[in-house]
């Protein structure tokens, strides 16, 4: 290998930008640009099997990875995991209010909602943000994507059961916790009567008296 | 280490008289005038840093320089800055007392020498000499190197390499709906709506009792003054609003109110007006 | 040239630091280690008369331009801290005995060093505090980083220049530990003799002042 193919070597390795041969030349010293052109040349050809190649873009020279190898450089490794219970919930609620604001999320979850809860719908691609609501403090409100539809087999948000439906599937009953399923037992001798049923019902119980 | 190392020994006590009066002559060499040679005062970090400085001048081996000399040359030092009469740091001054403490006592016959004997003394300071000039040597030889940015350099715009972690988020229809009724079924408003419910009012029952009193001079049980046909919840209102008008009645002295047993069945009946 | 020796090498051209054997590895999904070791000393000797080298430093491998080169390179390139005397000599004395605390480095040197100076070598990266040495006041010690060995071109702390020759003539102990040596080796050196003998000897050799 000459001295002038490892002085270009090193130079357009080091160099932050790409170069034509004939700032090659300059750079160099007193090469001449004839000699730096062979020279490219070479290198190009020697480093054409490798992992690096060196490339002429618009006469410019530089390096660069092998571009069957960038699959390796820019690797995304992609791992799915389910949505925790607390995020699914905050989708659900966008989905069935949007477009609906932080505060009006918590409050119909009855619970906090951290920060990261939205963080997480928002790199999911469900949810969005979708403008500011125009009360004092001007929040963000949220709203689902096109992808939340997708994703979820829906063709519209009007897919979405309503109250009555989720009840007819039994979706309202909440089983988890005691006092809960105290007040489903009331509720479901209603029989999925409609939702004015169980205050009559109730007032059905108190002829026992 | 052997004896030549060792500070005293005699070629080296004699090449460093040798060094010494040459060192005289360094500061007129380097072209100095007495006012250069103090200014290069701030240059020096600290007397140890001027020692190592005199010392080396000694052109020896740092391990074969005369200390005496050396100590000789670091006085003169501080007496030309004080004729300069420019102001020493007090290290320096500190250094002086002790080199001259450390002269007079090498100076000194060995047996009224106290310990730790001017030898001991001066043989350490010799040793730390040595450790700072091989630190300065290795300092020079490090930043002498083959330093990334001065001699080699490193590719100019490297792309990098990125690992993006994607996470996919997996839920599904089911899960989604599921989520929705527990938050509606958890936070179901616990609101107590009072219904609107059928009554009998005090007036309108004091009106009905005694009206259905003026019927009949016979006794009547209250049940009988509820509205036969009414819905359950207007019979319960009507007994309390009838059972309130019979006391209201029996107050007024238009009826009296008889009951047999303890929760028997009330009765009631008209008193004849006079 | 086989497929993992190019990808490691367009994974380190890529690389915008060092990276060990380890990383590599993984970085590569599922290359081992062994193999990506055997890979790295195949490219660093094809690369060794070349105008670019893959060096190794501390564990971590880049590609830098040849020393040889650098007249060529200087010109524009040259970005390099300039470091006071002061902080030359401190990063020299950490180097040369880390760990170290700054009381010793003082005793080294015979001048108190400013925080300055330690903080200059921390922000450039070449020191970092290395934990506290277990004695009364547990002061901070320190030592260098992979980056030191980075920058200065060295494969290991063994590579520091001259290290094993200070260390064989004890430079590198403190001057206590020294003078015991040297008196006790004077000691044996005397025959048999007694303690004094060598201090006598040179206070003799004073009087010839």
């Amino acid at each position: 290998m000459n001295e002038l193919a490892r002085a270009i070597e090193a130079a357009l390795f080091a160099a932050d930008e790409p170069m034509t041969a004939d700032a090659l030349a300059s750079f160099l010293g007193d090469a001449a640009a004839g000699d730096v052109r062979t020279g490219l040349r070479e290198l190009a050809e020697h480093y054409g099997k490798r992992g690096v190649h060196l490339v002429e873009r618009g006469k410019r020279w530089h390096f660069e990875t092998a571009p069957d190898l960038a699959h390796l450089l820019r690797r995304e490794k992609e791992q799915v995991r389910r949505l925790s219970r607390a995020a699914t919930e905050v989708l659900a609620i966008i989905a069935y209010h949007e477009p609906v604001s932080r505060a009006e999320v918590e409050s119909i979850r009855g619970v906090q909602t951290s920060g990261g809860t939205l963080d997480v719908l928002m790199e999911a691609g469900w949810v969005k943000i979708a403008g500011r609501r125009e009360v004092p403090g001007r929040p963000v409100i949220y709203a689902t994507t096109p992808d939340f539809l997708d994703h979820f087999g829906l063709s519209s948000r009007r897919d979405l059961p309503g109250i009555a439906e989720l009840r007819a599937t039994g979706l309202l009953d909440p089983v988890e916790d005691a006092y809960e399923s105290l007040v489903s037992g009331a509720e479901s001798e209603g029989g999925g009567e409609g939702d004015q049923q169980a205050p009559q019902d109730a007032s059905d119980n108190d002829t026992a008296y | 280490m052997t004896a030549d190392g060792l500070l005293f020994a005699d070629q080296t006590a004699a090449g460093a008289a040798a060094e010494a009066d040459d060192w005289d002559g360094i500061a007129a060499d380097d072209t100095r005038d007495n006012e250069a040679l103090y200014l290069e005062l701030d240059g020096w970090e600290g007397p140890l840093d001027l020692l190592l400085d005199l010392a080396r001048r000694q052109k020896v081996d740092l391990r074969q320089i005369s200390i005496l000399a050396l100590v000789d040359q670091y006085l003169d030092y501080i007496d030309q800055a004080g004729a300069l009469r420019l102001e020493l740091a007090a290290d320096y001054l500190v250094m002086a007392a002790w080199l001259a403490y450390l002269k007079s006592t090498m100076l000194l016959p060995r047996d009224e020498q106290e310990d730790p004997s001017a030898e001991e003394l001066a043989l350490k300071l010799q040793l730390r000499l040595q450790r700072l000039g091989a630190m300065r040597e290795a300092a020079g030889r490090l930043m002498g190197g083959d330093r990334i940015g001065r001699d080699v350099f490193l590719r100019g715009n490297p792309e990098g390499l990125e690992i993006a972690r994607k996470t996919l988020w997996r839920c599904d229809q089911f899960a989604l709906l599921e989520a929705y009724g527990r938050v509606k079924a958890r936070t179901a408003p616990a609101v107590h709506m009072v219904r609107e419910r059928p009554v009998m009012t005090l007036d309108s029952a004091l009106e009905r009792v005694s009206h259905m009193l003026g019927v009949t001079l016979d006794w009547m049980e209250l049940r009988d003054f509820l509205p036969p046909h009414a819905e359950p919840r207007l019979r319960r209102s009507a007994l309390a609003s009838s059972f309130v008008a019979a006391l209201e009645l029996a107050r007024m002295g238009r009826a009296e109110i008889a009951q047999e047993d303890v929760f028997g069945p009330m009765r009631l009946r008209r008193i004849a007006q006079k």
